[in-house]
């Protein structure tokens, strides 16, 4: 039993890091109505930045509100240069404007910092809580709270400020929104900014986990999609249940499904994630689309 | 005679009563410039193997083959409204089929066709059952899925798909009669299931099933309400799409000799979705042009920038999509509007 | 096969003389021009870090050498982005619109795999292609295509003699990546231990597109090995050092295989965490301290600092790429006939032939029977702030026989 | 006019290569209701569109004073411009609430703002009782009620209706241009309607102007095209 | 030829039909009026199954309706608009309309990808047919052009095609008539007249307009909060203390 504990408790830990990316995925869906497929490799981008300042002498807590506006204002600007001309365009444009955002960025990152693996600092202390049997690292329980944390910062955003009003307006109908006086061009930006923003967070949190090199993100971004869509794919709370759920099923399926085993347990998350559609094709949090003639 | 017609029209004709007969012509190519532009394609498409280098006929025939690969998803995806991130996986059903059969049971090579599509379209049919009920993103995200759960699967069986080292094939030999070198058989046979894959999507797109397909994509109430079952026309879109994927897949195996997991990344779904946006969604030229770029732009891109060929990769992409956010047939579409113009007028 | 002959391509010449009747295509007195694929973009582009220490050896090699045997080296790089349908129409380029002499050097198993075909069809050599798999070595039918890093059976091979030493009744667990390179050193490992008291107790996969690879690690703890064997590539490797690290409860003899033994994956997981894992090496790691006088290496630096500037002597791949194109050099320099067919007989026929950036005591040898260059590697142990070499020198062909294809 | 509130140049809009509007000529006065009526495919909901900057335009459009020409919507609302479109455009997802809110999403008086919800559902009662629920399951013309109130959240100065009636029931059609009056009356609130229920828009209506294929064919009082049956029927097709 | 009996639809907490009964014979044109949400698109909607009924049933030509699947109305032969139109605004005009005779063509997948001669011959035969509805609408001149961008009345006559094109026998309007101007809509009741003889369609309207609802219809039926409140001519309805009061107002 202890075992299994251990187990799910593993399973939350990688489940975190998975909503911690799916929050942003959410996020910028939700401002702008599109799945951004650079969003993983902004996320490394971001994590680069910080490296570079920590290389550069900085201590990582001075390092991380720098990145985080640097990361802000890169996302700004790229719905600046590289969505803005395309807005208005079938929505599969804008998404494949995205994969060819992913390409550049996967390449830059290489070509500016090599492929090397960079030691990243953890900004958790080394070490684990033990009670009753399980432990539970430090690092886990602060990804959790760091994860909840930007979650609840996304739910007041979302619910309780105008700027959230404006977004949604946005999301469902940019032109009308426009009409009501909204900045869409703006809130766009901001959308931008603010996913590649958490983005960046999720960088943080995942590099001295996973290493930080530029194909870090690949993995994660599969899993945050799937918890994404699990959750909804437009509510926050919906990202991190539905990270926590991926994560979990994963972890129990290669520990205790022995015809699954490690090379199979992917499809586990996989299986879950149809179930739950075929059930709420809207998924677990999402609101079901209301349309009438 | 369409041929001859498309000549004349090069030729420059003199004032007077000619003048007249140049209307006519113009009018005439003018009603029949779609058949017109496909038949001078062809001829040309005839022609080419016989001039160019086997590597540059080699190329051609991938071209071909991503074309029916891309055929097959614009069905799915242009006409159907659908969107898959997953077609690689049925790409990857018809390659590894024909291999498969050649390998255990030395099946002549153009009999794997049909049977390899046909294992495609029954897989396809098979995820389009749970398409019917997801929409837009979902559906995208769980075809995703399947891709990215398709190489540890193929690894799995290895005792059938040779596992991560995969199947090495010998490639189909020309009959003695054609006189053809083995590239340009190659180019032949994926030419031929290329066309055959076009005049049956046509067919498809210009009848009642087409109207109904793009009635779902446009309206999925009010295409009910006409009669139209949802369900039906969704899993069998998804499955026909699967077939083209897998057709095309097959005719890989033919051309490559070789299939691995690691042909069939998630890399190679997200970049036929790629392929038929930028080709242009929803257009019959779309596929071809989407295979073109998906055949010639990465090679273009290490050409221009080696130490990161993915740099100049992402910005083309991009830079396509500015430049014609309706793909490049839509782009091509606007060119030759604007020529027929000036030729009316002229 | 086609109507045409399928080595006279466009432009295909023969020599005359001695040599007569050979293919001369892409070499002349003054030239030759070889071409690889790599990489250079998608997943796998770590990999494409090689090529600039290949072409940083044959710029100095150009300017300061004059060459090889006269003969100014032009390399021509092709990216594949790991994709075997790419890497055919690169080879495929390179043969017949480059008109290259020779493929020097193709980069994966996938890659290499989908292209050999048709190298031996054209005659064109395909020399020391950058994958480990034993295929390369045994199989018969592909003359024109040659390995030359230890294959993965032969790594495994050294692992497992140095278990039947130090721990006979070794329990051993296995993490390794699903693909040609993880399931052939760990088939190789477990046919080297049958007999033995070593048993494999537990072993997990993952696939390059995990995330992590710590919950399979979480799962072989459970086993209760005493060994764990660590096939992977850097990332996960480096993710797997950290996480028998954190486990304070289990504390296994962690051997990295060669492929992520590299101080570039080992420094980010702390060199206190470290200590003591084993591994196998062949070339001379340019980020390990007992390197920095050898005369090899200072060359190495100054070299590459000066004919690619903004490349990283400390990457590996980079002193790979040099070593390979070194032994290039040699096989070259040691051809009868300045022609395919000569070369193709010369990397088949390679005897103890010395290569600089490989360890002392490791030679490149080859016969007919014999297909596989480096055979030999030497264990070493992480201790301080880098690998301490233990042991001889093993040579695995002497110690375990010839490989054959099975 | 000299104390024109709105005054249109010479203005051409289309779309694309569609050319739609071919120089429109318009004033409309400070405080004044101003009808546009014509037949189908006129241009009408185009030159609604071009006054909010939803279409490309060509030529001059003063509010004001102020030139709105190749302004965003954005701006043209925060300029106090609002504009119930064709279509409703209303925002599905959201609710009710949430729809009004959005009206007034330029404000910043919050006591102003829940006032004027309250103002905005007394006008339309049955608005009230669906405040929280998802607007895209409203009824054609429950939605159409939102669209108009979504617009008066807006405390507008120049409020654009394109076909106000359209799907409302004749008690309710009949209560809008009461609410469109007193707005007018109370707040001087400009209007520029598009109307096809002629009778009713010239009922509401100080002046009128008919648009015909991109141009304005006919202007004058609203009283006066009423009275003028020859007019009405060869250019309303409006029959008594 | 319809007889809708208890009719009762919930949302959540909303009764959108409360117990609606009615009927129509055959040949008749009804009108539905009532207040907005009263339920009138609701009714329509239970009739082409698109929303479940809680309760209650419907009878069409003897058989139970609410056992149809959505998609088999069309060939039950039942048509219908929509109140903000449900065009396809990416096809042609003309394909609109071939895609409301959709169910009267049998072509599949495989048959119509491989244009076999009965494939064509059903085309060209509706094609043929969609050509006439679409002269017979004024329509011919768009007939090639997409749905999107047509002028609203244009666009309604369209959606008057398309579900002519199913050869319906009974036809539901919801609210054809909104957007056009008095012309247009005098125009429309003539064609709708017109229409009515030569297909021998029996019509159920739902409009506001009440001058079209008048003239046109043989019988009126009035729902307010998903309730009947009133049935009988339109002479009756219009004077009818309860509709006046929930829908026309004093003043008409
Ligand atoms: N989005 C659009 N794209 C292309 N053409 C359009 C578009 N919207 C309108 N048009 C064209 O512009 C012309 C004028 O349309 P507009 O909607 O302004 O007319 P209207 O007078 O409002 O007509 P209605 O009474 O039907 O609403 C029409 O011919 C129409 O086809
Ligand atoms: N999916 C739904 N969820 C919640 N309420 C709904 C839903 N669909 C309809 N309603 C409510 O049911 C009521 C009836 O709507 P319906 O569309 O039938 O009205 P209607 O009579 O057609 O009105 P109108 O004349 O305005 O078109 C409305 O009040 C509407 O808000
Ligand atoms: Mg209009
Ligand atoms: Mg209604």
């Amino acid at each position: 039993m202890a075992g299994f504990l251990q187990q799910v408790i593993e399973g939350l830990g990688a489940g975190a890091i998975y909503a911690s990316l799916a929050l942003a995925l959410v996020l910028i869906h939700r401002f702008t109505g599109i799945v951004n497929f650079a969003q993983g490799e902004l996320a490394m981008f971001s994590t680069y930045v910080a490296w570079q300042f920590t290389a550069a002498g900085l201590p990582f807590w001075a390092a991380l509100p720098l990145t985080l506006a640097v990361s802000f204002a890169g996302g700004m600007l790229i719905e600046r240069v590289v969505i803005r001309p395309v807005e208005g365009a079938p929505e599969l444009t804008v998404v494949i404007v995205t994969v060819g955002l992913f390409i550049f960025v996967n390449a830059a990152a290489g070509w500016i910092w090599s492929f090397l693996i960079k030691d990243f600092p953890n900004p958790f202390p080394v070490g684990a809580v033990e009670a009753g049997g399980l432990t539970v690292s430090h690092s886990t329980l602060g990804v959790l709270a760091v994860v909840g944390a930007v979650m609840g910062l996304l739910y007041l955003l979302f619910r309780h400020t105008k700027v959230g009003l404006g977004m949604r307006a946005v999301a469902a109908d940019p032109v009308s929104a426009r009409l009501v006086g909204v900045r869409v061009g703006r809130t766009l930006a901001l959308g931008w900014g603010l996913a590649a923003t958490v983005g960046a967070v999720s960088g943080v949190l995942v590099a001295p986990l996973l290493f930080l090199e530029p194909n870090m993100m690949g993995g994660v971004l599969i899993y945050a999609f799937a918890a994404a869509t699990l959750g909804g794919f437009d509510s926050p709370g919906g990202a991190v249940v539905g990270g926590l759920v991926v994560g979990v099923a994963e972890t129990l399926a290669g520990a205790y499904v022995g015809f699954v085993g490690s090379d199979l347990k992917v499809g586990v998350p996989l299986a879950v994630i149809l179930c739950v559609l075929l059930l709420r094709p809207q998924g677990l949090f999402g609101r079901a689309a209301v349309e009438r003639a | 005679m369409t041929a001859e017609k498309s000549e004349t029209v090069g030729k420059p004709v003199a004032a007077g009563p000619a003048a007249g007969r140049r209307g006519a012509l113009v009018r005439a190519v003018t009603a029949h410039r779609g058949r017109l532009a496909v038949a001078a394609l062809l001829a040309v498409a005839c022609y080419l193997p016989f001039q160019l280098v086997p590597f540059h006929v080699f190329q051609l025939t991938m071209v071909l083959v991503y074309a029916v690969a891309l055929l097959g998803l614009n069905l799915l995806v242009g006409h159907a409204g659908q969107i898959s991130l997953g077609h690689g996986a049925f790409f990857a059903v018809g390659a590894y089929g024909t291999a498969i059969m050649i390998d255990r049971w030395d099946a002549p090579h153009l009999a794997t066709l049909p049977v390899a599509a046909a294992a495609a379209f029954a897989l396809g049919l098979a995820f389009g059952l749970p398409a019917v009920r997801l929409h837009g993103l979902y559906l995208a995200l769980v075809t995703l899925a399947i891709a990215v759960f398709l190489v540890p699967l193929l690894k799995r069986f290895e005792s059938v798909t040779g596992g991560s080292m995969g199947l090495t094939l010998g490639k189909p030999a020309p009959p003695a009669w054609t006189g053809l070198a083995e590239d340009q058989w190659l180019y032949f046979l994926a030419l031929a299931v290329a066309v055959v894959t076009f005049l049956l999507a046509r067919g498809l797109l210009r009848s009642r099933v087409g109207r109904a397909l793009h009635a779902v994509r446009d309206d999925e109430a009010a295409a009910e309400v006409m009669g139209v079952r949802l369900s039906f026309h969704k899993t069998l879109a998804f499955a026909w799409s699967a077939m083209f994927a897998g057709a095309a897949g097959s005719v890989y195996t033919w051309v490559i000799g070789f299939v691995s997991p690691d042909s069939f990344s998630v890399t190679l779904s997200i970049t036929l979705l790629a392929g038929i946006v930028v080709g242009g969604l929803g257009s019959l030229a779309g596929p071809l042009l989407g295979g073109l770029f998906v055949m010639f732009v990465p090679s273009i891109s290490q050409d221009v920038n080696e130490a990161a060929p993915g740099v100049v990769f992402g910005l083309l992409i991009i830079a396509v999509m500015y430049v014609a956010p309706a793909g490049l047939a839509g782009l091509a579409a606007r060119l030759a509007r604007s020529t027929m113009r000036i030729l009316r007028k002229g | 096969g086609g109507r045409e002959d399928p080595g006279a391509g466009a432009g295909a010449t023969t020599a005359a003389g001695g040599c007569q009747g050979q293919q001369t295509t892409g070499i002349t007195d003054t030239g030759i021009k070889l071409g690889g694929i790599y990489p250079l973009s998608g997943p796998a582009s770590a990999y494409g870090a090689i090529p600039k220490g290949i072409k940083a050896y044959f710029d100095y090699v150009n300017a300061e050498q004059n060459g090889i045997g006269g003969r100014k080296v032009e390399f021509v790089v092709r990216d594949d982005g790991y994709q075997p349908p790419k890497a055919v129409e690169e080879a495929r380029r390179l043969v017949e619109q480059e008109q290259v002499f020779a493929l020097f050097q193709t980069l994966g198993t996938p890659s290499t795999t989908a292209t050999w075909d048709y190298a031996g069809q054209r005659k064109v050599p395909q020399v020391f292609v950058a994958t480990g798999a034993s295929k390369w070595g045994t199989d018969t039918r592909h003359p024109w295509t040659i390995g030359w890093q230890p294959n993965y059976v032969s790594e495994a091979r050294v692992y497992a003699q140095y278990l039947k030493q130090e721990r006979p009744d070794a329990k051993v667990a296995v993490l390794y990546q699903n693909d040609d390179f993880g399931k052939d050193l760990l088939g190789g490992f477990r046919k080297a231990i049958e007999g033995s008291g070593i048993t494999v107790v537990a072993e997990q996969s993952y696939e390059v597109s995990d995330p992590s690879v710590d919950p399979q690690m979480r799962n072989l703890a459970q086993s209760g090995a005493d060994v764990l064997l660590n096939v992977t590539t850097p990332r996960f490797g480096s993710q797997a050092l950290a996480a028998d690290a954190r486990n304070t409860k289990w504390n296994p003899l962690h051997i990295v295989n060669n492929v992520a033994a590299s101080i570039t994956v080992l420094r980010p997981v702390g060199f206190e965490n470290v200590q003591g894992v084993v591994s196998a090496t062949y070339y001379k790691d340019p980020v390990d301290p007992q390197w920095e006088n050898d005369p090899e290496m200072t060359l190495y630096r100054a070299k590459l600092k000066q004919y690619a500037p903004d490349a990283d002597p400390s990457v590996p791949y980079h002193a790979f790429g040099w070593a390979v194109a070194s032994s290039f050099h040699k096989t070259m320099e040691a051809a009868k006939c300045p022609t395919r067919e000569g070369l193709r007989d010369s990397m088949r026929n390679l005897s103890g032939v010395e290569v600089g950036m490989l360890l002392p005591g490791v030679t490149m040898s080859t016969g007919p029977d014999d297909g596989f260059p480096i055979e030999s590697m030497r264990l070493m142990r992480f201790k301080g702030e880098r690998w301490e070499l233990f042991g001889e020198v093993i040579d695995t062909r002497r110690e375990f026989g010839p490989l054959t294809a099975d | 006019m000299s104390g024109d509130f709105l005054t249109v140049t010479d203005l051409h809009a289309g779309y694309g290569d569609a050319r739609v509007l071919h120089g429109v000529d318009l004033a409309v006065g400070r405080g004044e209701i101003c009808a546009i009526l014509g037949p189908n495919g006129a241009g009408k909901t185009t030159l609604l569109r071009a006054l909010s900057g939803m279409v490309r335009v060509r030529g001059g459009v003063r509010l004001d004073g102020t030139a709105l020409a190749g302004r965003p919507p954005d701006a043209l609302a925060r300029l106090g411009v609002a504009h119930v479109p064709e279509g409703r455009g209303t925002f599905t997802p959201l609710t009710v609430e949430e729809n009004l809110r959005l009206g007034a999403f330029t404000r910043r008086d919050r006591d102003g703002i829940e006032a004027d919800l309250e103002r905005v559902c007394a006008y339309f009662p049955v608005l009230r009782a669906r405040l929280g629920q998802v607007a895209g399951s409203l009824s054609g013309g429950e939605q159409q009620m939102l669209a108009i109130g979504r617009a008066l959240m807006l405390r507008p100065r120049l409020l654009l209706l394109d076909e106000p009636s359209l799907g409302l029931a004749p008690l309710v059609t009949a209560e809008l241009f009461r609410i469109v009056r007193t707005v007018n009356e109370q707040e001087r609130t400009t209007v520029v309607v598009v109307e096809q229920n002629a009778h009713l828009a010239l009922d509401v209506a100080h002046r009128a102007h008919v648009l015909e294929s991109g141009r304005i064919v006919l202007s004058g009082s609203a009283a006066r095209l009423r009275a003028d049956e020859q007019v009405a029927r060869s250019y309303l097709g409006y029959r008594v | 030829m319809l007889e809708v009996r208890d009719l009762t639809v919930r949302f959540g907490g909303i009764t959108a039909l409360d117990g609606v009964g009615f009927s129509v014979r055959r040949g008749e044109m009804v009108g539905l009026i009532g207040p907005n949400g009263a339920g009138k698109t609701t009714l329509f909607n239970c009739l082409t199954r698109r929303c479940d009924a809680g309760s209650g049933t419907v009878r069409y030509e003897g058989a139970d309706l609410l056992a149809v699947p959505p998609h088999a109305i069309a060939a039950a032969g039942i048509a219908r608009t929509f109140q903000n139109l449900g065009l396809f605004p990416r096809m042609s005009v003309r394909d609109n309309v071939l895609v409301g005779a959709h169910h009267r063509g049998g072509a599949g997948f495989l048959a119509a990808s491989l244009r076999l001669p009965r494939v064509r011959r059903e085309e060209a035969r509706l094609r043929a047919e969609a050509d006439g509805l679409l002269d017979r609408l004024a329509l011919a001149a768009v007939a090639g052009h997409p749905a999107a961008g047509l002028p609203f009345g244009t666009l309604k006559r369209v959606e008057l095609a398309r579900a002519l094109a199913g050869r319906p026998r009974l036809l539901l309007l919801d609210e054809p008539v909104n957007g056009l101007n008095s012309a247009e809509v005098g125009e429309f009741a003539g064609t709708l007249r017109a229409v009515r003889e030569e297909f021998d369609v029996t019509v159920v309207v739902v409009e506001h307009h009440m001058g079209f609802v008048m003239g046109t219809c043989d019988r009126v039926v009035c729902l307010n909060f998903g309730r009947r409140i009133a049935e009988g001519t339109p002479e009756e309805v219009r004077r009818d203390p309860g509709v006046m009061e929930a829908y026309l107002g004093a003043a008409v």
